[in-house]
């Protein structure tokens, strides 16, 4: 599977709330119910010249003990036509899905290396129930 | 950074299941799983009753055994870029997609599951190394068929007619 | 008009509550309030070599039996430089809009050719109210 | 600081509701809570052939009187790598964020020459209580 | 377009605090804000006390006096990137990012808050007119070191035994 970002839950701007819980890289569901789940993801690059990805992928995952295999919930790929010196873009990806409790939500990425994470208003991830 | 938020009570506790039967929230208890091909439409009354389960309708699909409350819908191929099915979505797996007769696939990304189908080269007038596969472009031989001549990097035709254009090259070839 | 998308609204990840119904290719919106209204499409090309679009658009369209023209409520377009062999990309959009009961809510695309229909997690539709 | 965008908050689709007040290009949070803010700016260009940018940036600024300096909360940031002749692409942002009685929320964007603002449903700022 | 919307009580009316205190909504008073380098755990009991006053965890930072309940969360410098750290950031300064040694920035924003480090060019065979450094790349001399000649718009070193491959230019330089 794509590799899977890790997250701030406590410092700035990042914070859980009414036992919605982070821990080991997912948002752990409390309750069952209807979530508006979203996240951004700044991608950036070129890291090492040699390496010259042609699309970057960020995808929202749900594992459940239910279901032995992770369901992908919602995907934003994109192919890159910029040139060879840097280029940053975002993909913002956000919608309602049904869970259940216990359900854990994770950010899983085309690569880790071309993920900016140096701003926490660049790259973010959150959940609220409706 | 990480910022959910809900407004809600406290979770039921979870007891550890036993092994091959998954936690019910609804239900409270235990149930043992539907088998691949089928979603549970309601939880077993007791941990030693059965689930209710059902097949998944059409167009969705199970892999694996779960307890899940409705099936996976199935992707479809994408006919639009020259995509052909090679098998069928079935209640136990997903459809699988490869390139229409005479287009190889071309991955965009690593692990492929996004990809074009781009024309096979003709080699036209060359003999061919290794024919068009559903993920390799044909590969041409570097030197031309029997009774063609080369001319640049293109392999062309004798002439029929002992025409004047025949250079030296095509002399050689087609005396 | 530019071409409507049709959705599936039961299989999967797809589900419609709260008497929030769809038919005809429209969400119908069962009681008059503020909704936060969304839609992701993944767009993919090139279709047929000769036929080079230049952009893409997505707009969520309102129509409504007060008035006989369709509002657009949300529109996101974008030019293409992307190079002749396969590209893609998502655009999403998302606001709050007021809405009266009866009113549809529908997606409109300038190319439907141009839509990648192929897996629920990559385009979607939807709607809830505040 | 980077130009701060001003919004029409009454005509067309705009409102405001429940004490959130717009005035002096920000938003005025009128209790504190948890927030979704969103905001989606359309750029395009080019606008004087000279000036080529080679990057479109949308940020979600807080400011406050408990702090002098503004609070970058979300940013979209875009290089271009589109050619000379037109080009148009939308930047979609939204999370939520903690906000006290009081908060300004404001849209600052790398270039306001570049923003499309003829039309309502292409750049348009908005925010709702959880 | 503003589309705010929001289901809530009318706010408490603030006063004016006088100078240098801030209004405190949640205690209904004013109160002095806490210096650079922490954030308000406690608002004051009355506005004659002082607020109970935390420092900055580690990995936050605040640069001014606030009334703020958090500290602001530290950025980190790019190293896949080639940025280096210049200062590390502290409770009352944000890290400070430039390039590796080797590496000059090159801006991807007119403020220059986005930059990628790029290589210095090496100007082999060339006199350096103005070393490279953090922002601007090595200026080298149009013309060659000694012991080089002139060959296109390289310079090549003068090569150490006699050969012919010596051209006119070569010849000129090395005699």
């Amino acid at each position: 599977h794509l590799p899977i970002l890790q997250w701030e839950d406590k410092r700035g701007l990042a914070f859980t709330k009414n036992n919605l819980s982070y821990s080991s890289n997912a948002l752990v569901i409390p309750v069952s119910g209807d979530y508006y789940v979203y996240a951004q993801v700044t991608f950036r690059g070129p890291v090492e010249s040699g390496h010259k990805p042609n699309s970057v992928t960020e995808i929202i995952t749900k594992v459940t003990d239910s279901y032995p295999e992770p369901t992908q919930l919602l995907t934003g790929t994109k192919t890159l036509s910029e040139n060879s010196n840097g280029w940053f873009q975002p993909i913002y990806l956000g919608a309602v899905v049904s869970l259940e409790v216990g359900d854990k939500l994770m950010v899983n990425v085309s690569d880790i290396k071309l993920v900016d994470y140096t701003k926490e208003h660049k790259t973010f991830f959150g959940a609220f129930l409706l | 950074l990480v910022q959910p938020l809900l407004r809600l009570r406290r979770n039921a506790n979870k007891q550890a299941c036993p092994a091959g039967m998954n936690w019910i929230e609804r239900a409270g208890h235990c149930c043992s799983p539907c088998p691949a091909g089928h979603f549970m439409h309601e939880p077993c009354a007791s941990p030693e009753n059965g689930s209710v389960c059902r097949t998944c309708p059409a167009g969705t699909f199970r892999t694996q055994p779960n307890t899940l409350g409705e099936c996976q819908a199935c992707y479809e191929c994408d006919q639009q870029a020259f995509q052909s099915v090679l098998s069928n979505c079935s209640a136990t797996s997903n459809i699988a997609c490869g390139c229409e007769p005479g287009r190889f696939r071309v991955c965009l990304d690593k692990q492929c599951s996004e990809f074009s189908c781009q024309k096979c080269q003709p080699c036209t007038g060359r003999l061919i190394q290794r024919p068009c596969s559903e993920t390799e472009d044909t590969l041409c031989d570097s030197s031309c068929q029997p009774d063609f001549y080369k001319e640049g990097d293109e392999c062309r035709p004798c002439p029929t007619s002992t025409v004047d254009t025949c250079g030296k090259e095509c002399k050689q070839v087609c005396g």
